[in-house]
């Protein structure tokens, strides 16, 4: 028994930590909402493709780290951590174990949802057979886009209308998609944690800094209760999201209902994150001129898509029997 | 106890919903249909809004309890209620004008001189004049005694300086209402003084930001050695007397007409759409968060019901309207969180739900946060001690 | 338009108050607890009688006061204040306008659920016929009654054996008999709407008083939002409870699912000040020596017979078409 | 990170199961059957429950983490958790030992002197000594520091005054630790030691009175010129420095052994229960609810194997017990409400779920409130200001 990490597994975080640190912070994620389609910037994305976080999980005879689930945990947080406009969900932990021949490409997908983000920016689509579970890699150009306005413009999100042909098959075996939707829901998870944290820690710097009536805000105690409890939910949810990472590394025959309590658990801990960083920001965080919102309404978006967590509290539900 | 409405109180009901279906069609097209029509709180919305505010004046329902002669119909608070109530119900758009006539036109009741009142009451009414608040500042938001902005009484006006921040459809508006400091010596909530200030007076600048929603709802107003002459505004730019602005503008922020008085009829509509919504697609489980919704908002309108007794009755409106703050800004971000929960995948879309949760999150911070209501209802209602 | 009480209501209200605080005080709420069955002490309950409280509800033909739920709901709101032990609610709310014969007896009934408080206590017993949608008067010599162990002794609860006979059959028809539960559910609401009050008004004189950290343990924000929250629960429940009274009195379309309304609200609202009560008292309320647990005990039993909050909700979603 | 147990720990979980269903079935045959044993909190039930923790020693059972000379087998943090977690599964009795063995015995490891150890350990793993923690009275409650007991050194021993006061089964035990006032000049967390002291002093008298489920579960001990003997306990009765009281009582606090390390057993077992409860009585109104209390249940099982893995790499628990705290008694409140919530009426019974709830609203009072667990996490955790 050890729940914990390995010094590689530290160090790999890290190293991605001072990577997004340097090229993703705020302004690339703004930047993210006004870049046309198809212009997403792609200078943070190529350093982790070199770096190799994209084929983590691609086995090293394939050219990737030949790592597991494990070893990307906490940098999928990190990139939520950064908000990451990029769908490196999609690519690096649904896409890439699936179909290593995507090597450092971006890609797109719908298992996550109807709306799929950065499709406009993609070079491969992953596409979920209208009619049967099968999984589909299809060119862009094989595909119609129609873009959606959603709440978070950084992820780009479009509507793909398209037709499969036996040639983008990629895998009709269901046990294969559900595997591909699980670690799809499980980086969610991942990186809604990280967001999470993130403004946390924008709150704390904020009401430690701010005074009103002569005194810092933080040092009031319902500001003080408030991100008491943002802290208990996210440090009780990062297990939840640790222990899937586990049972997708090792095929846990409990891996959805760990991946669901993940996700529903993650997602919930976030958004309740962002509701007491707004609160405790006030009128400052009400506004897109303040980047709370960039990581709040990434939170909105993701704790909705790769199953909302009244679907994945179903589905425990019936793992455990109820 | 008697919860049945009068026939002259049943007629003014049938007469505001025939007006409003009649005059919101009419509107719509005018502009394309009701998808052409843009938020309020776009400088291409707020174009559109106007004309809806104007016919409101035309047809005399731009501010029903106001007295006739100022453009209202005298109307009783019940009145007032049900007016609201079929306002919601038709589905019309949020008041461009609502800072002015909900914030701005109590105080003016109750402290203005008969030539302010005459000068900027109808004229309010008529969406001619449109105004905006002026109290919050960089470093005064829940603190609003921390205002710095200053006001240098000079021959014949006043010379503004400071800044003024997070000001409502600012970018928009033609006048300010806000309270300056008149006494530089005075501290806190001494020595300032609630001014009127005309947007084009020269010196001040104003600039409009997006709110949580992006749409531009939100401005700073810069005042850099702006003259405000003594009538820049009909009957005079100082609103009661000078060093008093405190008093001024606390003095009706709990009164009948103010803002805590907020109309269950918008949340009465809002759940009768997430009924809607979950009868088209039933959710077991969410089936007891509606139901607690739908209580909650009817809760809201028997708490009014019983507010409006007895503000009739003579009474004035208390610290209770700390609870009530509380009670309607919460219900109002659950009903929407519970309607992008029956979204599920679409809640990402934007759209009137995910527009209006992204609005009701502002509810809880805005005219003293929930915090400091919860401090009111205890320290005042309840008597806890202050320290 | 006038939600609110005359100058009689009020003063009917004011006279019960006074009653009460002299001849209910916490002691006799106590003494509830361990006088043996069929001792329960009628001092409070005579003078209630005398002043004409039981018969509030029946026809002044018929001797009693010819008043409607309008003129009883703040009476039954300080019988909760009070946690008066007496069958108030059934044998005034529930019998009285169903048989005033029942005069100033004291009534127990199944009504509101199997348990039947102070069964062994009454002079008559008004129960629920096992086999079709009827009520009947019993004599106690007529049942079997077994104790059952409750949270709140002084309750006094026993699970009732009987046969139905056509002599002691007063109603059969389904409209009285859901009238008189409605009544019964409308009762217990109001009762705790006065439970909470009085756990309230317990809780803020014991926080302004007591000191810890050299300052009043009211004085911290935190005590402060627990009990501004449980004075808004509170605020927001009475209106329902009064409106169900008027639904009740004028026999409105929407009876039950006013009453079923007042019934969830009171329920959850007083629940959650007995929470925020002992939360806010600590230790000393956490012990059976201090006065608070005979008014919280009282609520978990209120809150859960006459229909539990979810039962309650459920016919609300009935009626508003979900 | 790697989930699996290793084939010891496995055989010692085998070993602990199978001890366990044995002994706890020939237990409550012994007394007439599992519905004819009390409390553990009444007198009656204590005397059972001291036959159960009996045999617990007599089985090396009741403090598997200490070394085997004082009755323990030395066993591993991970160990310690599998112990736990299948003392809940077999519904085995809660610990009328527990406040000796989880709040004195880390103490006595850390400050006693070898002699203290000896002494005090053995006869507390075989429940031959039953303490009860003396810390709280009528006027320190949360506000520990405000204690008033004092302690007056004489010739060979203390003289005692004061009150202690809702010291758990402090009507049944034998002996009781607790903070004295040493230094009548000092104030506040100052000038206290910490001391050991049989209850059966003259002078002392003990009065048990009734927690909130009814039980005699409470104790108030009053001190009247008690003379407390040097050697009133074997090695002695000040543990660690004459007014280093505080210092003492707090270093365990937040230890590895402390009462913060909460069993994950407990609540993983009662959320099994609910599952079964609703399992034979369906109600898809709290469907989620139950998943939920699942979830959280799982989570802080998750989160006490993260915790152990720091600790047994060395690393030594800090603030962050003030946030388990919370989640622990804020679930068991939880899982307790819901099971009232799918008992409908029979919610009033008196009954195990019931008395679990009632013991339940203990947890968020005891041990540090958690308004002032919030503090902590907010302060030490976060860094927030103090003040």
């Amino acid at each position: 028994m050890f729940f914990g990490f390995d010094d590689d597994q530290i160090a790999f975080r890290d190293a991605v930590r001072d990577l997004l640190e340097k090229a993703c912070p705020p302004e690339v994620v703004r930047a993210a909402w006004d870049a046309p389609a198809g212009e997403l910037d792609r200078g943070v994305w190529d350093q982790l493709a070199e770096m190799g976080v994209l084929s983590t999980l691609v086995a090293e005879d394939a050219g990737g780290l030949g790592l597991d689930e494990r070893s990307l945990v906490l940098v999928l947080e990190e990139t939520g951590r950064a908000g990451l406009p990029h769908p490196i969900v999609e690519t690096a932990t649904v896409a890439a174990p699936l179909a290593p021949e995507v090597g450092g490409a971006l890609v797109a997908s719908d298992l996550g949802g109807p709306l799929v983000p950065a499709a406009a920016d993609a070079d491969r689509l992953l596409l979920r057979d209208p009619d049967r579970p099968a999984l589909h890699l299809v060119e862009p150009d094989a595909v119609t886009l129609t873009p959606v306005e959603t709440v978070d413009g950084a992820r780009r999100a479009a509507t793909v209308a398209w037709r499969p042909t036996p040639d983008t098959l990629i895998t009709d075996d269901p046990a294969a998609v559900d595997l591909a939707f699980d670690r799809g829901a499980w980086g969610a998870a991942a990186q809604l944690i990280g967001l999470g944290q993130r403004m946390l820690d924008m709150t704390v710097a904020y009401v430690t800094e701010r005074t009103q009536f002569g005194v810092p805000v933080g040092s009031f105690q319902a500001v003080k209760h408030h991100l008491a409890d943002a802290l208990k939910e996210l440090a009780f949810a990062r297990p939840a999201v640790q222990r899937a990472a586990h049972s997708l590394a090792v095929g846990a025959p409990t891996r959805a209902r760990d991946v669901s309590m993940a996700k529903a658990m993650a997602s919930d801990a976030a958004w309740f994150v962002g509701r007491q960083a707004l609160q405790c920001h006030g009128a400052i965080g009400y506004t897109v001129e303040h980047d709370l919102h960039l990581y709040m309404k990434r939170t909105w978006a993701l704790a909705k898509a790769w199953g909302d967590p009244a679907w994945h509290r179903d589905r425990v539900g019936r793992a455990i029997g109820i | 106890m008697d919860l049945t409405w009068t026939e002259s109180q049943q007629a003014f009901r049938a007469e505001a919903r025939a007006w409003l279906t009649e005059h919101l069609a009419a509107w719509r097209e005018a502009h394309g249909g009701e998808h052409a029509i843009r938020s309020g709180d776009t400088r291409e919305g707020f174009a559109q809004h106007l004309d809806w505010e104007r016919d409101l004046y035309e047809g005399r329902w731009a501010a029903v309890s106001w007295p006739e002669e100022y453009g209202g119909r005298n109307a009783s608070l019940w009145e007032w209620l049900i007016f609201e109530e079929e306002y919601y119900r038709a589905g019309a758009p949020p008041r461009i004008t609502q800072n002015g006539i909900f914030l701005l036109a109590p105080t003016v009741f109750e402290f203005g001189t008969p030539e302010q009142q005459a000068h900027i009451l109808p004229r309010m009414a008529a969406a001619e004049d449109l105004w905006c608040q002026g109290w919050s500042e960089p470093n005064a938001g829940s603190d609003l005694a921390g205002i710095r902005s200053r006001a240098r009484r000079v021959d014949g006006g006043w010379i503004l300086d400071g800044q003024k921040t997070w000001t409502t459809r600012g970018a928009f508006c033609t006048h300010l209402f806000g309270l300056f400091r008149t006494d530089p010596d005075a501290e806190r909530h001494r020595g300032l003084s609630y001014l009127l200030v005309p947007l084009d007076t020269p010196g001040v600048t104003v600039r409009g930001f997006g709110r949580l929603d992006g749409d531009e709802g939100f401005a700073e107003v810069f005042f850099e050695e702006a003259f405000l002459a003594d009538d820049a505004v009909g009957g005079g730019v100082l609103l009661g007397e000078e060093g008093q602005g405190w008093k001024v503008a606390m003095a009706t922020t709990g009164s009948e007409r103010g803002l805590t008085l907020r109309s269950p009829g918008r949340f009465l509509a809002t759940v009768h759409r997430l009924i809607e919504l979950y009868q088209a697609n039933p959710r077991p489980d969410r089936r007891e968060a509606l139901v607690d919704a739908w209580m909650r908002a009817e809760a809201y309108d028997l708490f009014t019901l019983d507010t409006v007794t007895r503000l009739a009755g003579g009474a004035v409106m208390g610290a209770d309207s700390s609870i009530n703050k509380i009670w309607w800004s919460e219900l109002d971000c659950d009903l929407h969180e519970l309607a992008l929960d029956l979204l599920g995948p679409d809640a990402e879309r934007e759209g009137p739900w995910s527009k209006g949760w992204q609005f009701a999150l502002s509810g809880p911070i805005y005219a003293g946060t929930n915090e400091i209501q919860r401090n009111i209802a205890a320290e005042r209602v309840l008597g806890l001690p202050r320290k």
